[in-house]
């Protein structure tokens, strides 16, 4: 099998999934002959031509707001924005209109696609290019927010995604766009389940819980934390809402200790609601109080490199963070 | 009372009666819906009263089962021009079982009904231009015939929102009709505290694509007008953004006290020129209605309201087990 | 002391202010010559005139955006979004620009701003009229978000709001517009300090922590509690963020146990952060699961009256609660 | 090179110098940011290399000092015109502490200069245009004679924030200048995707105002140009769209690559047209500069430029326990 970079995987999705359905197409800022500024859609503008993969005109709110009506239609748009940071516009469509489409229609209207956003900092883009912006969309009824954390995941996920009858966030850790790579088959079909955590890790003694970039840092923090003699099980959990309870409470109720690992700000980001599930459903199971690693509550990462590095999580600041709950 | 051009379709008989009964058949049932929000029986109603004769005009000229709409609060007569029936809009009136357009789950006057093309609207304003941009970009790519129109008032084309949607039909030369009903007010906000230009045609200049501003409580007019923008957009050549100027001849909904913000004499000024006495005058006077025929539609009207009412007012509240779905896609599928 | 609406204890804080600080000015939808659609700017345009209560065009995101512009001068806007529902077309402003300014510029610009929104159900409202949004904006750093519970807080949270240097979001519990009444006094200026809770009913047996509507009720939950032999202590935030720690630790350290209410969905809601902060800091106090009542998953309350009822939290879905919570 | 007509402002020859000096060290600076980053030294950067003449002709149009800048990101020519020095350009490109804008916490060329009038501004393009409709309706309740300029590029102008923006300062006849840099791309995009207009001037028709479009390769037709506006707003006479025409001689930004999107025979039609070199050539034939004068200024620009280099890399970077604030202005007071 070869292995792959993440964005590989996500464009190897688009790929197939544009073959596969005429109802499928891509549109966005710079995604047609430029390919995305980061590649995601290289070579697909020349493969399925200027209708099929369609730059937008610079205007977030309406790449969204076209998207829903061709999607009522019967299309199944992939609506790129550029970076997570630039969602904000699209946020009134997004949260008024594409969410609660199908609830305010009774299910007469239906609203199937997709808003991929790369997100996340680490490659120096300041205060707007490194946002993490899932915690506003998972706390809308009538969404699915799907974070990726490794190619084959990537691909499974958002072929699934573009399948899905509902409008699906799927947001990229752009750092790990090239950074990380993986195995995906070439002679089966990729599909992965919205909806389905994956135990990355298993282990004993703690069970830590992150998703796309923070994924990634914290398998390399599980294996710092094993030389230390302590067995962490690792939660990926792919999709955050609908978030699967099932697999974080089992875990928890094994390991009795639970480190929620998340590079958006602390405070209100998802790992709060993670954190308040455990803290009603697996109370009884608990040793050691709910712990949160995440990103300090200034507005994003800033630009210059020590202030960056001061915001972002590491593997060491992760690894850190088992060895104290550890030790609870 | 309109101009006849060459151009201009030349309507049947049947056909200008059809859109009379249209218009009084909403009139007829706004009228009601004001009387029963007094009497304490519904909790909220907003008012289409003064726009009849733009929206009837403007429905009539589109294919109805090809055309798609894309409509806001005010649209009871485009809606019942589109085919909802008065017992559908009192169910809605009173948030009871079988409300088409959301299950009781939007506030009245919020429209979908997917048999007819009609799609859901929501209440924050202008959210909708970019879905019938959406949809006419989608004609297009599947090559149909069909065209699309969406409606919105004046005040709400301040919003970002309407001209992303309208560039974007303008780029793409999208079978798509922009219609604004011009009443001059958002609830209290007059037109020169929203806009700089005095006729909302003139946003179309910066956008590139046609805009007119037609008398919009002429009902012949507005349907020349329309017809022809959706020839137009239907054989390709594009967009159109259309005013029609109408009256809000009532204030902003049910919630509403407009004596604060406007004249008596202006509101008797706009009662003079109602839009469907001056129809019926014009039918009159053309020898397509007479007075007999006139009671008759008073009467018929009369007692479809009246129907309506009685049907809607014992039909059921929606089962609370229904409130929690469908959420999702799947929710519909599983129930 | 006469007895006052909470409508009209925030009419009272904007005529003040407005007298005060000639640098202070209202903006919105309505808000001259109508007074406002809930009649919060009732006679301030007749008194102040049309550029100091002035009516915006009808587009909340330069309602903010204009509103930015003015703080950066120096003027101190008060933006009325006319309900919460509506605020999402200004998220960009709001969350890119007002909240970041000040840490974007390292302190050189700052935006000394109010947004003034209506919020919650119960009024018949449908799914546009009824939405609780702070959870989105209590997320984002650089944001303060207040939301009163009485008269006298409501006039005491806005005239120190109004006085606030930074972007301050202001939600009106609007259910409780009229409903709610007290006493302000006339004779002495009332200030409410941001960032205080207040125990607004002491007890031994449980903590329950609520805030605007939801607080107002749960004070009467917690009155028929009593009944039942079960004595509540009830802490109303008043301030989302930054949030009173010290405040809710002490009571849940007397208590042991925690009921969180809030109107908004449950999934990301507000109630999350306050769980998973008392998860990790109070957890050896703990006695019982940390219980969240909220909303149920579906966009905002629906129209029609029983499904609205179905959604909407009341004194005797709180009372059960807390009867249950006693129980554990 | 300009057609002087009366109403035209005389510019003495040591301003224009000074414009041609602002342009030039500008261009230095600039092309030292592309050699260093391709020297890796620097993560970024982003470019204004065939913008500097419409950037210079309208800063020196404002009266600097009294007069308010909104601008984005390709504005080192204006910022240059408004203070800024090379040294603190490059403490930006670095991100070295002591950096003005944002304390380094910014990326490059997202200016603010507070000490200049020149206002902070983001990423997110065209979020800037209701800033400046909000200082202009300031200056407009305070009474003070000051005048603001934002600048955005063309691409941006499909935002419903600069619509919006727009339609405040047309409504309230506000002392605005909204200057769009016009390079024909908004990174691979090209106009007619953004827009069916041929010209943003003809947007300001939709909104009610005056709109322009001026030659941007010409610093003193643009000097001329939005010195009439900056007047006519001064004077009451309200806001002004201009539409400079300039060039993106560069790729987008360090990131990008435009060879996917557009000929080298288009860059090089560019280049023909530089307008350093035309302003260069046209102060030459009037006999403003000499070549011995010329001489000197470009060893002036290559020192000033080697100096900021120097000092820059050397200067240290921000602490670290400064990354914690200021979020609320409590932060500042308290640190
Ligand atoms: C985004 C948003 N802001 C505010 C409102 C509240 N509101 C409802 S209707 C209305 C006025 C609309 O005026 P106009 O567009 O002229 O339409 P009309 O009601 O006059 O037909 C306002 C402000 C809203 N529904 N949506
Ligand atoms: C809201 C938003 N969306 C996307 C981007 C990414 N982006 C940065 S610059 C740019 C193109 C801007 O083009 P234009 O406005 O023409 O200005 P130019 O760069 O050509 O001067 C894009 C798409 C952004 N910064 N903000
Ligand atoms: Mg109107
Ligand atoms: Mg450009």
């Amino acid at each position: 099998m070869p292995e792959v970079t993440l964005i590989e995987g996500i464009r190897q999705a688009m790929d197939e999934e544009l073959a596969r359905d005429e109802n499928v197409f891509i549109v966005g800022e710079d995604v047609g002959p430029r390919g995305g500024v980061f590649r995601a859609t290289e070579g697909l503008y020349e493969k399925y031509g200027g209708e099929r993969v369609l730059d937008s005109p610079l205007a977030e709110l309406s790449i969204v707001g076209v998207g829903i009506g061709a999607a009522l239609y019967g299309l199944r748009p992939i609506c790129e924005i550029q970076f997570a940071d630039f969602i904000h516009p699209a946020f009134n469509q997004i949260v008024n209109e594409a969410a609660r489409m199908c609830y305010r229609s009774n299910g007469e209207w239906q609203v199937p696609m997709v808003i991929r956003a790369p997100y996340g900092g680490g490659i120096g883009g300041g205060l707007y290019h490194s946002q993490s912006v899932e915690a506003f969309f998972a706390h809308v009824p009538g969404l699915k927010v799907v974070i990726p954390s490794n190619p084959y995941d990537a691909k499974g996920l958002l072929k699934s995604a573009i399948r899905d009858p509902n409008p699906v966030i799927y947001f990229e850790p752009k750092k790990g766009y090239r950074l990380i790579k993986g195995e995906i088959p070439e002679d089966e079909e990729v599909l992965v389940p919205i909806g389905a955590a994956n135990v990355s890790r298993p282990g004993t003694d703690l069970t830590v819980i992150a998703y796309g970039m923070m994924h990634y840092y914290t398998l390399q923090a599980a294996q710092a934390a094993e030389s230390k003699g302590i067995d962490v099980e690792v939660i990926d959990l792919r999709t955050i809402t609908p978030i699967d309870k099932k697999t974080i409470l089992a875990s928890v109720q094994k390991t009795g200790k639970v480190l929620i690992v998340y590079e958006d700000n602390l405070t209100g980001g998802f790992g709060a609601e993670i954190s308040a599930i455990l803290a009603e459903d697996a109370f009884t199971y608990l040793d050691a109080p709910i712990r949160r690693l995440a990103g300090p509550d200034v507005p994003a990462a800033p630009y210059s490199h020590p202030l960056q590095n001061w915001f972002m999580l590491d593997p060491k600041k992760i690894s850190d963070a088992i060895q104290e709950l550890a030790e609870f | 009372m309109v101009d006849v051009e060459e151009t201009q379709t030349i309507l049947s008989n049947k056909t200008m009666l059809e859109m009379y009964w249209t218009m009084l058949l909403s009139r007829k049932l706004d009228e009601r819906a004001w009387i029963i929000h007094r009497q304490g029986k519904i909790a909220f109603h907003i008012s289409g009263i003064g726009h009849e004769a733009a929206q009837v005009g403007a429905a009539f000229a589109m294919e109805r089962g090809v055309d798609w709409l894309v409509p806001y609060y005010r649209d009871l007569a485009m809606l019942l021009a589109f085919g909802l029936t008065p017992k559908e809009f009192v169910l809605g009136l009173l948030g009871k079982k079988g409300e088409p357009s959301s299950g009781a789950r939007q506030m009245p006057s919020h429209w979908s009904l997917r048999r007819a093309n009609v799609v859901s609207h929501s209440s924050p304003v202008a959210t909708q231009t970019p879905h019938a941009s959406g949809i006419g970009l989608a004609i297009k790519m599947r090559g149909d015939r069909a065209v699309v129109l969406t409606s919105i008032g004046e005040g709400s084309t301040s919003q970002g929102e309407w001209y992303e949607g309208v560039n974007w039909a303008a780029i793409h030369q999208l079978p798509v009709i922009f219609l604004v009903e011009n009443n001059e007010y958002a609830i209290s906000v007059p037109q020169p505290k929203q806009m700089a230009v005095s006729s909302v045609a003139q946003k179309a200049k910066g956008l590139g694509l046609e805009g007119i501003s037609v008398n919009g409580l002429d009902v012949l007019e507005t349907y020349q007008s329309v017809k022809r923008a959706v020839d137009k957009a239907r054989s390709g050549g594009g967009p159109t953004v259309i005013e029609v100027c109408v009256s809000r001849m009532t204030p902003h909904s049910s919630d509403d006290d407009d004596r604060s913000y406007r004249s008596k004499e202006e509101i008797e000024a706009m009662k003079a020129q109602d839009p469907l006495d001056m129809y019926r005058a014009h039918l009159m006077q053309e020898g397509v209605l007479n007075q007999a025929a006139e009671d008759e539609l008073q009467t018929r009207a009369k007692a479809a309201v009246e129907e309506a009412i009685q049907f809607a007012e014992q039909a059921p509240f929606p089962d609370i087990e229904d409130a929690s779905f469908p959420v999702f896609v799947e929710d519909i599928q599983n129930a």
